[in-house]
């Protein structure tokens, strides 16, 4: 009895996050012209002529650009709270704790119209307050793989490298950091996903030259309405998304 | 801030601590300790868990600074010297072998930081190898060897870096009983070739006493008592180490008087003579007596009932209350069952004089 | 100086992340009429401005609706799941691990683009969309504490209770539930506060009848600009949230 | 499903297990085993971590089915029911005290779900925590409650539901070694005064020698012998069980021919006797001689040289090493002492005939 409850309920939630987002990702291989199903046919074309709206494909750059730089900045940032939490304990340990974990309760899209406020005030450009948003935004989802890699990083490994000799930089170059690559690795994967994929806070910050491509694909949708055009390019960030992902998992394997 | 003095005392201290102290916070985790540990010798650090020994060896190996009080290593000052310059050989509990490195790379770690040359460091590291026979292994990474070859493993790299002193921390902890025996005599052996001071943290007493040359008893961050193994298991000084170390009948005991060189000690409801001076007349003193020195016979002036029989293989675990006063004796399986020890029998119990230890704590 | 590294990290992830939103806050608090700095006064005006928006008021109310309505049922398909995953090793256990943690990393956008297209193509209404929406994007949020509140919780208790005569029924009621009953408050908390400010997704979903105040703010702002009434308005999105939060570490503090 | 059979032999027996097999995909947990537990009597389940020992366990309570054979409780198939319905009282290793409830609610649950009344619920409540002397803290909590007193309150709760069987899984394995012995000792007292059929599963051998009857030793899945614990540890029959049990020397010897009832058998050079018949004249026989059962001379056939002793407290272990082969002694520091025995010395042994057992297996 308890078997099946749990049974429908891994169901329902497969069904519900599946079968809508596979029916998108079909979609984008259609030869019609419209949202049908079954396909009249599969094609490629759609993919073509999302890249063919120059739009499109400046702000599909442009995504890659700022996922790649700010998701290297979240992780050296979550590494420097990651090596000071696994390292000490107290108040200010948990202090920081709680700061790198507040992004991911609170609101994005708050954290946006207070860049926006902020930079508007003070005049600096759209580039840099995206670049700020999604580094903070990505920050917990650096920070927690980090943590857990260290945990598992007994503190004796570099207590023995410096009783050999090493001190605090080579004991950490040469036996810490090894220990923890496939967690950085993680680290790093999880933030160009989430910077990817980001809209909320991009949504009040994003403007002319610095367009990501989930706010170009909805303002494209809002203002032509193209679906498979829509449909093809998702697509291609979600392709994108799933190949980091697996890269992440093979290269970064544990042990 | 390197500084030089000289050891407290004249002696061949090794390593001396001077009235090191150690407090987190409100909790003293060490009192005022002065130990100090001769050249070449095996001293073992034994306690319960959180007794302190864990703080004693990371003040010595310079993971933490002391409080009060000062470090002295052949006779210079390290108390606020960094581990990384200590020159001391570690052997952590759990090993602490590098994952990503190889048994050799392991092993030539230390020299790597000294940055000797590749063939010299090639060579120290397998001869290293060889002493603890691991050299068939060199290349293999940690997680492909047996627990006891681990400890090899982190053994060779300890002590391949030539170090002032070296500490072993709780290093059968992760070992199996058989192997545990086995490496305890190991290590011995090669300590022994290589002569180097040595200090061993554990809370297993038989670890303690087959390996040691002196073991310090610490308690609730304070040495009780500093001796042989023999003196500290058949004169223990206070109940804490009476106990620690085996076990033992506790016994209260009242001084009646003087024969002599030999006090009379009432026990049980009986006077008996121990060869003890130094006893206030009236005193009421706290005794012990192992299990192990009481025989059972078939008439003495100690008479009493046998409440419990444990066997226990190789010994048998008997419990006699004589007037009120619970015995605890263990001896040979095949010599109790010939003294038709059975629970409910009244048997005698004796021993020789000499076992009784008074104690310098006040019983409890 | 590795310190100080960690110090002057620690620093600037707090800097980036806290003073832009404080500012926002603060100025909700503003008696002037547009962003200013200092502050020319203190007043409640602005959030009585923006409470007499009928369409900030409405989208506030149905926001707290959505989110009580889609974290109920999140926390109870999440927890289906974690009895699962905690219960039993193999294939499937690592799927479902994997498909509950998919949204985490998935872009939201795209779900809410799916699902706009599927429900455009059904002709189902927006409720629920979003409601579907938000249960997918807030079911991570409520696995990961309800599986660490199972791990916690050995399994021999429950073997415990089955000794003594419970059935499987019985033995969850009267044994487990109770050892993860923080787990679950946890995990209601995080995914009412991921619901109430879900953008991404429901920026494609929401429509006339169906609106939630971060969206509702985006367009206000948008169209009639009145960043005062938007700061106000995003504050006490922003208390609520704390507040919440606040209260699941009160009522549901582990021990 | 639930069918009436009787047991496989007429005996007292309260639990039996016939041809019990578990496999887990590829692997085999236990190997069709057969076992019967008599009624009233403590059975320990003896083996190293990975012997099968808790999954036997898991069959018996019925937390998993067996992939082959079947177990009855008082002569009734109780294969395929389920644990809920076995009346069993099972103490956990690591208690599994409810911590949500009081300890008086935890030993209530059993009667709880028996559905009594709540007068008479109270009343065996504090009965069973008054034999268990914990009725005085039946309003604490588990966490306010020492190891010791959780292991009480465990006790309690498995046995205030007059269970037809207790199972002990690694009741002391929480528990530091004091406290151990005394719950050893209070445990089978209890048991022996409820006369509850009682099986106790450990690794410890200790345990199982001080609290059983009987000791079933389990080795791979398999048990390897069966008996009282005096006959397991003084005639074990295979090599797992002579070192299992307990250090043991692990000779091998060639049989010589017979001298009436007594077999000649070369060991180590030299020829003992052994009362001991149905040996193939010319065979390689492995025996074991336990360290306890050898004692040193000045004169003997056995003649050999110290290669290594380590002070034990209570005893002193020595290896001996005659004609190459090694032979481990233990025995009471004073007496080896006594021996002038020293590193390097040259010492006899000698032991009784009897004392030499004839393993089965093959030597290896």
């Amino acid at each position: 009895m308890r078997r099946m409850v749990l049974y429908s309920a891994v169901g329902i939630s497969a069904f519900l996050t599946l079968v809508p987002i596979f029916l998108v990702l079909v979609q984008a291989f259609s030869a019609g012209e419209m949202l049908t199903f079954p396909l009249p046919g599969l094609s490629v074309k759609w993919f073509v002529r999302a890249y063919t709206v120059p739009e499109i494909r400046e702000s599909f750059l442009f995504s890659v650009i700022l996922a790649v730089v700010s998701s290297v900045f979240s992780v050296m940032l979550a590494l420097c709270g990651a090596l000071y939490v696994s390292r000490n304990g107290g108040v200010l340990s948990r202090l920081v704790t709680i700061l790198a974990l507040v992004p991911l309760v609170f609101p994005a899209f708050i954290l946006g119209l207070a860049l926006l406020f902020f930079f508007k005030a003070g005049g600096v450009n759209a580039k840099l307050g995206l670049l700020i948003a999604h580094i903070v935004i990505s920050i917990p989802y650096a920070f927690r793989p980090l943590v857990e890699a260290l945990k598992e990083t007994p503190l004796s490994l570099e207590e023995a490298a410096q009783s050999l000799g090493a001190g605090p930089l080579s004991s950490f170059v040469l036996v810490t950091f090894p220990q923890i690559a496939a967690g950085v690795g993680t680290a790093w994967v999880f933030c160009f996903v989430v910077s990817f994929s980001e809209l909320s806070a991009t949504l009040f910050l994003a403007g002319p030259g610095a367009m990501t491509l989930p706010v170009e694909l909805f303002s494209y949708l809002e203002f032509q309405g193209d679906q498979l055009v829509v449909a093809a390019a998702s697509t291609a960030q979600v392709l994108l998304t799933l190949g980091m992902v697996f890269l992440g998992n093979r290269v970064f394997r544990r042990r | 801030m390197k500084q030089q003095h000289s050891p407290i005392d004249g002696s061949q201290a090794d390593v001396v601590l001077a009235g090191v102290e150690k407090r987190y916070g409100n909790t003293i985790a060490l009192r005022s300790m002065d130990l100090s540990i001769e050249r070449g010798e095996l001293f073992a650090l034994l306690g319960p868990s959180g007794c302190g020994k864990s703080t004693t060896l990371r003040l010595i190996a310079g993971f933490e600074q002391p409080s009060a009080g000062r470090v002295f290593v052949r006779g210079n000052d390290v108390t606020r010297i960094p581990s990384s310059k200590r020159n001391f050989g570690i052997v952590f509990q759990g090993f602490a072998l590098f994952p990503h490195m190889t048994v050799a790379q392991n092993v030539g770690f230390g020299l790597r930081m000294r940055k000797l040359q590749k063939s010299e460091m090639k060579q120290r590291v397998m001869s290293a190898l060889e002493l603890v026979g691991l050299d068939h292994l060199a290349d293999r990474y940690p997680r492909q060897l047996s627990g006891g070859q681990q400890q090899r493993a982190a053994l060779a790299r300890a002590i391949v870096i030539e170090p002032d002193v070296l500490v072993l921390d709780e290093p059968m902890s992760a070992l199996d009983k058989i192997l545990r025996d086995r490496m305890q005599v190991e290590i011995r052996r090669i300590q022994q070739r290589l002569k180097m001071t040595t200090i061993l943290v554990t809370h297993d007493q038989e670890e303690a006493l087959g390996m040691a040359d002196r073991v310090g008893v610490l308690n609730g961050g304070r040495i009780e008592q500093v001796g042989t193994p023999r003196s500290i298991y058949e004169t223990p000084r206070t109940t804490f180490v009476a106990t620690f170390l085996g076990a033992s009948n506790l016994l209260t005991g009242k001084v009646e008087g003087y024969d002599g060189a030999q006090a009379a000690i009432s026990v049980a409801g009986r006077v008996i003579s121990i060869p003890r001076g130094g006893l206030e007349r009236g005193a009421t003193v706290p005794l012990s007596l192992r299990p192990e020195k009481i025989r059972l016979c078939a008439h003495s002036p100690f008479m009493g009932k046998v409440k419990e029989m444990t066997y226990k293989g190789s010994t048998t675990y008997v419990e006699v209350d004589v007037n009120g006063v619970s015995f605890a004796i263990s001896g040979d399986s095949a010599q109790i069952r010939g003294q038709h020890c059975e629970v409910g029998n009244l048997v005698g119990l004796e021993w020789d004089a000499r076992d009784v230890v008074v104690l310098e704590d006040v019983a409890s």
